[in-house]
């Protein structure tokens, strides 16, 4: 194990993967000789050279498209969108191709592609840099989506992703590039698809994913001060889904406060809301209860954007409005 | 015969082929045995087939919803193009694709799509992916005039132009885009001009004579193959059924449409041929061939077996 | 009342809204000379004129973002999608600028649009063309949805959309154009965000939008004959959505079935299930459940687009298993 | 003095306060009053003030969030733009908005937007509100070099020359797209090629003379007035600040910067007042002035009030 910053383990994975893999390349603006707007990429021009770490022009539905077709024809292209909310103009090329291709071809054709990039609000961006984008795309069957949290994740499903024979989206943050982790040694592989207890407790299940994951730690450590266990479970992956850990411990605490940055409408959220209510349904002492990002665009003006994303209070206060139910 | 007759008659043999096979999907069509949209490449044929006889068999090729000529000028088979039409697991893509989808991965034929414009990337990628590992082949990415004006396009070329990618990008200019002619489209008639936005090399013509078409995309795809450049080519042409088969087609007049058929490449491609020596023999076992490769597919097509409820999920994930 | 075609309906409602309003202008691919792809706008050109029924060229960003700045401007612009898929080309100008534009400028400019067109599968139209867009929409606070599933609903959301100063969206579908319903006279208009009881009922409760509503009430006579009696709710409008009156059947009923053609992950169907389990749980004899299309990309063949779709069949087995629960 | 002597102090007046606004606010950034982004217009000045001073009051601006300078051109207060920055209630926008969201209604400023591209179809759909309405107004919309490589460009363009829209549309050529200089981002250098795939009138010039940039730029702005029709223009220019403030700007040497600094277009404008017989006294009465109206805009921004936390719903719908 090496402590590792969750920017530096994404790194280690692109570079592990395109050492062992030829046909891996890297496609996107600023990732080689600006070396990523967010670092990610540093280094890997100079190590890979131009062929395989290409700086793209601002045109993401032409370059993640291109990027499909090239998986199509045997290439194996990570693409970065600089944030995911540049993605929404590229939203029909994964729609539409990368979703679809196997299906419609009658599965001649595979879209072993990742799009990765930082997700959520970063620090006073705005609204239209300041996003979700999980609940668009865990929408389509076709595609995968990952919400790694820990550095390890961070390395571990990048790779998987990478290896993976389906389009998977890897949704970073980029309040986390900087957090560190213990990442195992060697070739670290962590499977898409399989969620963790992050916290064992007995009192009340806290599921989420991503950047929230820290909101919900605090909060559990602030709760096991006044004697009230969260058990926290980090989804990891949301599309697919792994909702057994969710339900085994929500048979136990009969409590399950969900908690996600993204807008409230549908979305992530509300389908692990309607899997808990479905499949845990006589263990539910209370309503499933969520705490998510308030239902507008996101203000510029920093007091009310952190009333806008969920925080370790208000994670305090789901749980404590869950047991008082 | 000569060598210039035999190569002309195995393009006729093609069209003839391509056009024949679309009567044929028409009247299934009309008999409800294919469902949904059905783009008919009647009137269309030369361009595919001039342009993809410039290809090797390891070349790829991508093109819209309106992708029967393109397939079966890929060589791949009438039987899977039918039964595809038909929904039928035997189909080209399994059924599950239908009349915009044809797939076949051994071919290279890397799809038809139904977004305007949303595969004209792919073609890059394709491209792009030839070019990275040095295999040398060439894409040959077919459109229709109307999309020219979505983004995708555009974005698409961009890249071509930037990263030299070894693509040929065939516009086939049909003069509408559903029902509307292109000069409420287009505010330059001229398709190939979007090539002036890029430094890209270009070409127009039209696309009567099976052979010019032939020459004018192969000097397109000699310059992809060796100097890995990329070319715009507006091919002109014109499709003589509905832009759909729901289409009742009032944009235009019959006259109109009569008129375009007196220039038909078929037809000149006969001439051509009569010109080089060929007899009504040559014509007559063409057409029996061709009949009977066609009556083949649809009985093929007709007693294949719809693909079972088991692929509905079966091909989502890889 | 008169019985009008659902498509009718809609061409009333736009013709209406012309004559009334004169910044009404419509703009889509075929909307004029071709009178409309599925004939909505049949006879607007002669009537109204080119510049105000406007034939678009396939550039659906390009004539959505158009619009969008008309709007801003001050016209009332009505953008017709041939189908819904193809505004996936379009959805950043929907998420980052129609719906965001009222909040990032303060408040300063609003952006009254419709965005309209058939939404869903057609018949045998294949992956590309045959999807559900209202998870992804009804996510965006910003926006409203609505779906209306008869012809009077049909006219009156369509009026209201056009007079509402927010960008609504219309989500029709291309098998309820053709049918035929009673529409009132006059200036019919249907408001927003105020769903209705389809048929009234006391043993479980179905929620259902659009097009499952056929299949829904069809289920529910089938149902009744047996002598179950379900209570058919009609949500109209997705976002905002209108709870109430589900909530108030379920605390009737104990039961209640969420019918939607979209494909299951998310979407307009778990944030249904997620108000009905938190707002009526002591009420709940079951859980929540729910009939979907499934979770694949649609495919060509008639059996197996039959079979994806649900239909009254799977509605009334939706309906067994919530009383057998 | 004369009238050519006023006019051009008036944009001289114009540029300095640009210049100085944004030195307060990479200040501000600096002492942590200003979040998120910040794109600085320093060196660009004469392009907003140039073009901006065609418009009447009636007509639209739309630009990217590199927004300040055009903010500020079309008469924006001080006050309002750095209250902005500062995310406060008195902001342009309510402090809703930030930097890179300018907004302001009775100027007809109609935003800076993030989405690189994305605001020039609205820019389009003003153009086209004011030729349905024949009420006369000209949009100008302004993007970076680097928006010229994406779609809705494309179509925003594609769009104005079909159908004659009064817009006139200027790419800021700045020489790089964040740390991309535009020969790893175009094919061709020249953006206002761009203009010949739609038949467009165009135009490409240095702005280093504030006065040419007016003349250029008056000259679309009257075809748009008059004949409805719309240009493209490159505007040569060069920021002398990173992209934003996070950018480090390794992808250009020191040297580069200060060779490009010696032709400032403030410096030129003072030279040419300078030859136009101002003096000394003119410059310093500018810079007490400007200098009185940033601290002014800066004490305001720091005494106003944040928005309260009504405001995250309430113009969420209307
Ligand atoms: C993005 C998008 N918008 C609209 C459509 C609907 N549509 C399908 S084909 C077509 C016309 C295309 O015309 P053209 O490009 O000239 O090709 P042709 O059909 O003439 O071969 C339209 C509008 C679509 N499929 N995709
Ligand atoms: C669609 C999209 N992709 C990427 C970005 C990130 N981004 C913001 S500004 C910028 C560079 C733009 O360069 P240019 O257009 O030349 O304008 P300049 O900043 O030089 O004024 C990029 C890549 C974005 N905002 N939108
Ligand atoms: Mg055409
Ligand atoms: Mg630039």
């Amino acid at each position: 194990m090496r402590e590792l910053r969750y920017r530096e383990a994404l790194r280690e994975a692109l570079a592990e993967e395109m050492e062992r893999d030829e046909r891996v390349f890297i496609v996107g603006e600023e990732v080689g000789h600006y070396q990523g707007a967010y670092k990610v990429t540093e280094g890997l021009l100079a190590r890979f050279g131009e062929r395989r770490v290409i700086d793209a022009p601002i045109a993401e539905a032409g370059f993640a498209g291109m990027a499909i077709g090239a998986a199509m024809a045997g290439l194996r292209p990570v693409v970065e969108f600089m944030t995911w909310n540049f993605s929404a103009v590229a939203f029909d090329q994964i729609l539409n191709n990368a979703a679809k291709v196997r299906q419609m071809s009658g599965g001649q054709f595979t879209c072993p592609i990742v799009f990765r990039g930082p997700n959520g609000a970063a620090r006073q961006t705005g609204s239209q840099h300041s996003q979700c984008f999980e609940a668009f795309y865990a929408h389509m069957p076709g595609i995968k989506v990952v919400c790694p949290a820990t550095a390890a994740d961070a390395k571990g499903m990048l790779k998987a992703a990478v290896r993976d024979d389906n389009p998977v989206l890897v949704l970073e943050d980029e309040r986390l590039y900087g957090s560190k982790g213990l990442v195992p040694d060697g070739d670290h592989l962590a499977p898409i698809g399989v969620s963790a207890v992050a916290r064992a407790g007995s009192h009340v299940t806290v599921v989420t994913w991503g950047k929230m994951l820290v909101a919900s730690l605090d909060a559990a450590d602030a709760l096991a001060r006044e004697g009230v266990e969260c058990e926290v479970i980090d989804l990891r992956s949301v599309r697919p889904l792994d909702h057994a850990p969710v339900i085994a411990s929500v048979e136990k605490t009969g409590r399950c406060l969900v908690v996600q940055e993204a807008w409230p409408f549908g979305g992530v959220g509300a389908e692990v809301v309607d899997r808990v209510q479905r499949d845990a349904f006589g263990a539910l002492a209370a309503p499933v209860l969520r705490v998510t990002g308030r239902d507008a665009p996101m203000p510029y003006n920093k007091k009310l954007e952190d009333l806008t994303i969920p925080s370790t209070d208000t994670v305090v206060r789901g749980v404590r409005a869950l047991l008082a139910y | 015969m000569t060598n210039q007759h035999d190569a002309l008659l195995d393009l006729y043999r093609q069209m003839v082929l391509i056009r024949r096979f679309e009567e044929a999907a028409a009247k299934a069509y009309s008999q409800g045995k294919i469902g949904g949209f059905l783009h008919l490449y009647i009137g269309q044929e030369a361009s595919a087939v001039g342009a993809l006889s410039n290809l090797t068999r390891d070349d790829y090729v991508v093109g819209t919803y309106r992708d029967h000529g393109l397939a079966l000028a890929r060589g791949m088979s009438a039987r899977g193009c039918m039964a595809e039409l038909y929904g039928k697991v035997t189909g080209c893509s399994q059924g599950l694709g239908g009349s915009m989808h044809f797939f076949d991965a051994e071919k290279r034929m890397m799809g038809g799509y139904g977004i305007v414009g949303g595969h004209v990337p792919l073609a890059a990628g394709c491209a792009f992916a030839a070019k990275y590992r040095g295999s040398g082949e060439v894409t040959l990415c077919f459109l229709g005039e109307g999309a020219v004006s979505i983004g995708d396009f555009h974005e698409a070329m961009s890249l071509a132009a930037l990263w030299k990618l070894p693509l040929v990008t065939i516009v086939e200019n049909n003069e509408y885009s559903m029902g509307t002619p292109l000069s409420r489209t287009m505010s330059v008639a001229d398709a190939s001009a979007k090539a002036l936005a890029y430094g890209m090399a270009r070409d127009r013509f039209e696309a009567k004579d099976v052979l010019v078409v032939r020459e004018r995309v192969g000097a397109a795809v000699e310059r992809a193959r060796r100097e890995s450049l990329p070319t715009l080519i507006e091919v002109q042409t014109y499709r003589y059924r509905g832009h759909s088969m729901s289409d009742p087609g009032k944009y235009r007049t019959a006259d109109e449409v009569e008129e375009r058929k007196k220039d038909d490449c078929i037809a000149n491609a006969e001439r051509a041929l009569r010109a080089l020596g060929a007899g009504d023999d040559v014509f007559a076992s063409v057409d029996r061939e061709i009949e009977a490769a066609v009556d083949d597919a649809v009985r093929f097509a007709d007693e294949s077996a719809d693909p079972g409820e088991e692929l509905i999920e079966a091909y989502t994930y890889a």
